[in-house]
């Protein structure tokens, strides 16, 4: 069986090389037209594909309703399916960097994808806008000029609903979420708030992601009985987590809080289960203001779809860097004329208008919702003008 | 009376609650061959499973040259000196016959951390090899692909296996087993010649070769000993007779 | 802990134990009788969740759900195993497991082109929707105790049909050699295809069982499909009887591993596994 | 499965060629994709040793590498460079050390048991660094500054630079498969060869067969610790997917569809697989439905794997003769 490996075979292994090669290298030869060359990193497979979705439709409604170009340049775009898959990151930014010589990065959902394309940005000075991965650190020890993200930290919404949870009175607490790093980060931000103004996490519980066997968490809540649970769970697991509060019979007892995700892109699985929730988020289905209004039809007309939280992010992300290519006139060139430009802005948002604070995170209100139907209504502003604190940013 | 190589003592090996062999107790002295004979389920192959290690026992005690390796492996029996064959062929069948027993003579000098010499290169493996070959009478055929020998030729290849690991003791499982007239007269001859520098257990069914080889005959019925003597004294022998051999011809395996 | 609580644990940890043993009792009878490591058992669960979540949302009614489910199940059990399997019982295991690697990716990206990445629960019926009040704070959903029960039912339904019927016969026989069995006359062809049929179904039905309190989504299959060959491992290889008892061990290995070391929870079933492993290398208990 | 012969291999210093040249003519992205590859290959080359020249059909492979990434991670200071010297053999031993582990388990079993076994203690090695805060738990860990070997003051190697990178991972590809060929021939070599053939046979005959088949094991994970430390340099970043039975799967698959029991048969299944994903995940995003399809086809009608490709198309053409059930 081991025979050698003759010519034959080896000119069939090279002309693979070859095909290999030309197939994904073709549209390096555009420069003509001197498009600016946008690279979405996004899931378009698995558990976040939806979002990936909605961040890149947000994303092009913006660009459309520039007429197609962004500081009078055409937009041409590079997209790679992240697959929310951390190990292969680097790669997969590499070849929106290496191979597509793209202008700016946009991405992505996933934060632990998000911080490895973080640091490869870092490494080639590559302009990164991140849509939603709400890791801390992206802006905090990993910030950088050339760094932006337009939509949350991990510590903004659940700091709001330490303060919520204080105000309604809760005593004693108990934390549940999955074990890593958004997870952590969250409970750090709430637990921060919460014990500020008074309050006790009785006991953090953490289950190692991305399990759902919530049972034995349930029976320990049960027995522990506190004022009120805050927890974090996103996609599936959230689901699974509120419906099964809600059959175990905590819900009339004690009250469960959460950041927004726990909420966002759920309802229609969680079904009755969620009704009533308190959870709090910089973005709510039913805001009254005249942007967010003319953004849901605009959205709805080009995509037969209502947008949410995530569409959001995308389109601002694409406001961002407008805001910064009109500033060079589409000369992306000029860098840190872009960035200051970029740095300055305030964005007309349909979550409302913000700005962005010296980490490049966006400093902005945030919304304290009730589940009603199958919408996250608006309540009351939780926390206005809320800034990340940006620990251990250096810039 | 010549040097007492390898005995049983009193073996027993069940299965379930059935006994493949009971209370078997038997004697292999060097120079001499010893056959077992026996109608089919005697418990014949399990014994050789037994002494070679290939099965555990229940119970009773193998001595080796005087020291119980009744726990050892099989691996660590045939380092020891305790060869065998297999009824049915077990060869390297994509191997040559050269290099099957090359490899079999390897594990007398095992060499594992030498990994950066040629495995071909060692002179003293070659020569083992070659020699067992032309003891089995394969020497024409030293560079064939096992697989492509005939029956008769792997069965000889079975046996030059064993006789590269240079063993004291050979435990031969029917090596005869569908040999042609004249393979089996040869394979008969090879077996005269081994017995002076070995002790060696023949399970065969084929009773002249056994008569004609043998030094003592063991009889076995039921996973029992019915009798054990020289041949002559087994030839006589009424519960022999009335057991086994008055039956007529034993079938075929 | 006080007592009340150790013992809804317990239940907790039976329950999850039972739930496993239901998926898992179909792997562990494909991989003992034909000797197929099938590593997409996962997906036949996921399958079986999505088509519950799919067909309750026609229907309106789970039970239905299920009865048209497993009649499904049963089919693509049959084609899977009359186009693919049939085909390789005489290669090598490998070949086997690379086939269901491949069946994998299929499966899921099958899932996403038809039903979409989405998230979606399924209603628990009408007559199982109620809860019993456990403590003064907890109650326990009516449901997960059907489940159970369930369960239960089906592992003894098991063991009959192993031990007492003539199917289970010539399975048992099937199981040990299939030559063999073919000269004496039975078809053993069938007998495969019933197993792998069998096999697809439970994993299906588990799926469909668990939709309502599991919720479907994308890589559910996946999360699972591990769990249940460490069922296969610690309780051996085709032993139906081994799976119960292993499943109930691991349900109580997770369930009290994350209340007494939440940091090392996930491991806590593989240091029984280990454990196990060096006791018995071959699992609990051998073959049927 | 034969005793490796002398066989005339003069293309291979073609392909060396080929592989030295390249960073000449590619851009930067191609030189990291051809890395991945050779990275791929030494991993693909130490598997065949257990499934194509042992006969051990370990799922569980991606363990000794990943276990070994994580050391590169784990032993390196925060801010400053590795030592190479330290590094590398730490990451190799620490494949090997697992290998050695994991081994006086699986090792006790055979055949499909096998299989479901190593698989299993992969997945526990892989719990170990998800569940565990070792290793930054599911969120892997980031190796800030690769190791560099430096002599004195001198730094005479440093992998920060793709460059050097490259021709590294091309020389480690070099000895790894010298390495695994000059085992292959050597008593070692044509024991494993024996125990792949007729294991049974190999004890009756006096191996040790259990330490052959060990000594195989921890040479494979010491050689797979090899590949999970240039993985580690090549992206700076672990997570705990690169232990997880995907990857196991994903090395076994290159390993078959290059042709099992043929160091080059284990290379060109490594270049094939990546290039393959990656021109599939250039066509759809469902490009793994592409692959499933392609894993259905290769087990379904090319048993053999793609080196024996030729010879089915030749067997073909002559008119049958070479027909495998």
């Amino acid at each position: 069986m081991e025979q050698g490996f003759n010519r034959r075979r080896f000119l069939l292994s090279t002309a693979g090389i070859a095909g290999g090669l030309a197939l994904p290298a073709a549209p390096v030869f555009a420069q003509g037209a001197k498009k600016i060359r946008v690279g979405l990193m996004l899931p378009y497979t698995g558990t976040y594909a939806s979002l990936g979705t909605a961040i890149t439709n947000g994303f092009k409604l913006a660009v459309d309703e520039g007429g197609g170009k962004l500081g009078g340049r055409e937009i041409e775009y590079f997209t790679v399916d992240d697959e929310s898959d951390a190990a292969k990151a680097p790669e997969n930014a590499n070849k929106l960097i290496k191979r597509d010589n793209v202008d700016v990065l946009v991405g992505t959902v996933h934060s632990g994808v998000a911080l490895a394309m973080a640091r490869v940005a870092r490494e080639t000075n590559t302009l990164l806008i991140v849509p939603n991965a709400g890791a801390d650190e992206i802006t905090g020890p990993l910030c950088s000029p050339n760094i932006f993200r337009t939509s949350f930290s991990a510590w903004q919404p659940s700091y709001a609903m330490g303060q919520v949870m204080a105000d309604r009175k809760h005593k004693n607490v108990v934390t549940l979420a999955w074990k890593y790093s958004f997870g952590e980060q969250s409970v750090a931000g709430f637990k921060e708030a919460f014990e500020k103004a008074g309050g006790k996490v009785v006991k953090e519980m953490y289950l190692p992601f991305p399990n759902v066997e919530f049972q034995p968490y349930l029976t320990e809540i049960a027995a522990l009985k506190p004022d009120a649970v805050f927890v974090f769970f996103s996609g599936g697991g959230a689901v699974k987590f509120v419906r099964d509060y809600a059959t175990a019979g905590l819900r009339s007892s004690i009250p469960l809080y959460g950041p927004g995700f726990v909420t966002d892109g759920t309802l229609e699985g969680q079904g009755e289960a969620a009704e009533g929730m308190l959870t709090t988020l910089h973005y709510a289905d039913n805001l009254d203001l005249p942007k967010s209004k003319s953004f849901k039809a605009a959205y709805f007309k080009a995509f037969k779809m209502q947008p949410d939280v995530f569409a959001v992010q995308g389109y601002d992300a694409a406001q961002l860097f407008a805001a910064g290519l009109a500033q060079v006139n589409g000369d992306v060139g000029k860098r840190a004329d872009m960035i200051k430009a970029m740095e300055t802005a305030t964005i007309d948002s349909p979550r409302g208008a913000f700005t962005l604070s010296k980490a490049h995170n966006p400093v902005q209100d945030i919304y304290l919702r009730k589940v009603e139907g199958k919408e996250n209504k608006f309540v009351s502003v939780a926390a206005k003008a809320l800034a990340d604190p940006a620990r251990g940013c250096r810039m | 009376m010549a040097e007492l190589v390898l005995s049983a003592r009193g073996m027993s090996r069940r299965f379930g609650g059935l006994y493949a062999n009971r209370d078997v107790s038997l004697d292999m002295h060097k120079g001499m061959l010893h056959a077992v004979l026996g109608p089919n389920g005697a418990g014949k192959s399990t014994l050789i499973n037994l002494l070679s290690g290939d099965l555990p026992p229940s119970a009773g005690q193998i001595l080796y040259r005087g020291e119980d390796i009744s726990g050892w492996s099989p691996d660590k029996r045939s380092r020891a000196g305790i060869g065998r064959s297999y009824q049915r062929t077990n060869i390297f069948p994509a191997f040559t016959v050269f290099e099957n027993c090359r490899l079999a003579a390897q594990s007398r000098t095992p060499r594992a951390l030498r990994i950066f010499s040629k495995a071909v290169a060692f002179p003293d493996l070659r020569d083992a090899a070659d020699r067992a070959i032309e003891q089995a009478g394969l020497a024409e055929r030293r560079d064939v692909v096992a697989a492509t020998l005939s029956h008769g030729e792997q069965r000889q290849l079975e046996i030059a296996m064993v006789l590269a690991t240079a063993p004291s003791v050979l435990l031969l499982d029917e090596p005869l087993a569908g040999m042609g007239p004249e393979e089996s007269q040869s394979m008969v001859a090879l077996l005269k010649k081994l017995t002076p520098d070995h002790a060696i257990l023949l399970v065969e069914h084929d009773m002249d070769a056994v008569f004609a080889v043998a030094d003592v005959i063991t009889v076995m019925v039921t996973g029992q000993v019915l009798e054990s003597g020289p041949p002559d004294q087994i030839r006589d022998s009424v519960a022999v007779q009335e057991a086994y051999l008055g039956e007529g011809e034993p079938d075929d395996e | 802990m006080d007592f009340s609580t150790f013992l809804i644990q317990l239940l907790n940890a039976l329950q999850y134990g039972l739930l496993l043993f239901l998926v898992a009792s179909g792997l562990t009878l494909v991989f003992g009788i034909m000797g197929i490591i099938n590593l997409a058992h996962g997906s036949f669960y996921m399958m079986g969740a999505y088509m519950a979540f799919a067909l309750t949302a026609l229907s309106g009614n789970l039970l239905v759900a299920i009865l048209v489910g497993i009649a499904l199940s049963v089919l693509i059990g049959f084609l899977l195993e009359w186009a693919l399997f049939s085909r390789l019982y005489k290669r090598d295991h490998l070949d086997q497991v690379l086939l269901t690697y491949g069946l994998i990716l299929i499966f899921e990206e099958l899932r996403s082109l038809l039903v979409g990445d989405d998230v979606h629960g399924v209603p628990i019926p009408e007559l199982l929707s109620a809860s019993i009040q456990l403590s003064e704070t907890l109650s326990y959903p009516v449901y997960r105790l059907f489940m159970s029960a369930v369960c239960i039912l089906l592992a003894i339904v098991m063991y009959w049909l192993i031990r007492h019927t003539r199917l289970g016969m010539m399975i048992r026989a099937g199981s040990s050699n299939r030559e063999m069995v073919q000269a004496l006359g039975i078809n053993i062809d069938l007998i495969y295809r019933i197993v792998f049929g069998l096999g697809v179904t439970l994993a299906a039905f588990a799926g469909m069982l668990a939709a309502p309190v599991s919720s479907v989504y994308p890589g559910m299959g996946n999360q699972v499909l591990i769990i249940c060959f460490v069922v296969v491992v610690i309780g051996g290889v085709g032993s139906v009887w081994g799976a119960l008892v292993a499943a109930l061990l691991i349900g109580l290995a997770d369930t009290f591993g994350k209340v007494i070391a939440p940091d090392y929870a996930g491991l806590a079933v593989y240091v029984l596994m280990a454990a196990v492993l060096l006791w018995r290398p071959e699992g609990i208990f051998r073959r049927i | 499965m034969p005793l490796p012969r002398n066989k005339t291999r003069n293309y291979l210093p073609l392909v060396l060629l080929v592989l030295a040249l390249f960073p000449v003519f590619g851009s930067s992205y191609y030189n990291e994709l051809i890395a991945k590859i050779m990275i791929m290959a030494i991993f693909a080359l130490s598997l065949d040793l257990l499934v194509g020249f042992t006969g051990l059909v370990s799922f569980g492979h991606a363990a000794f590498f990943g276990a070994a990434a994580y050391s590169v991670v784990l032993l390196s200071p925060k801010y400053d460079p590795g030592n190479l010297w330290l590094v590398l053999p730490a990451a190799v031993l620490t494949g090997a050390a697992v290998a050695f582990v994991v081994g006086l388990f699986v090792l006790r079993t055979k055949g499909i048991y096998f299989i479901m076994v190593t698989l299993a203690f992969a997945q526990m090695i892989y719990f170990v660094f998800h569940d565990t805060p070792l290793g930054g738990g599911s969120d892997g860990a980031f190796l800030n500054v690769k190791p560099e070997l430096r002599i004195g003051e001198k730094v005479l190697l440093d992998l920060n630079e793709p460059m050097q990178f490259y021709y590294i991972v091309l020389a480690f590809l070099v000895v790894a498969y010298v390495f695994l060929r000059v085992l292959l021939r050597s008593p070692l070599g044509h024991a494993l060869a024996g125990i792949r053939s007729n294991e049974h046979r190999m004890q009756s005959l006096g191996f040790p067969v259990f330490l052959y088949k060990l000594a195989s094991f921890v040479t494979a994970g010491g050689l797979a610790g090899l590949a999970g430390f240039l993985s580690a340099c090549q992206y700076g970043f672990v997570t705990p997917e690169i232990l997880s039975w995907h990857q196991s799967g994903n090395v076994l698959l290159m390993v078959i569809l290059g042709g099992m029991g043929t160091l080059n048969g284990a290379a060109i299944g490594a270049f094939a697989f990546v290039v393959l994903q990656e021109v599939f995940s250039a066509l759809t995003k469902h490009w793994q439905l592409l692959m499933g399809a392609v894993i259905v086809t290769v087990v379904m009608v090319l048993p053999g794997g793609l080196s024996s490709l030729p010879q089915r198309l030749k067997g073909l053409l002559i008119g049958g003769g070479n027909r495998n059930g």
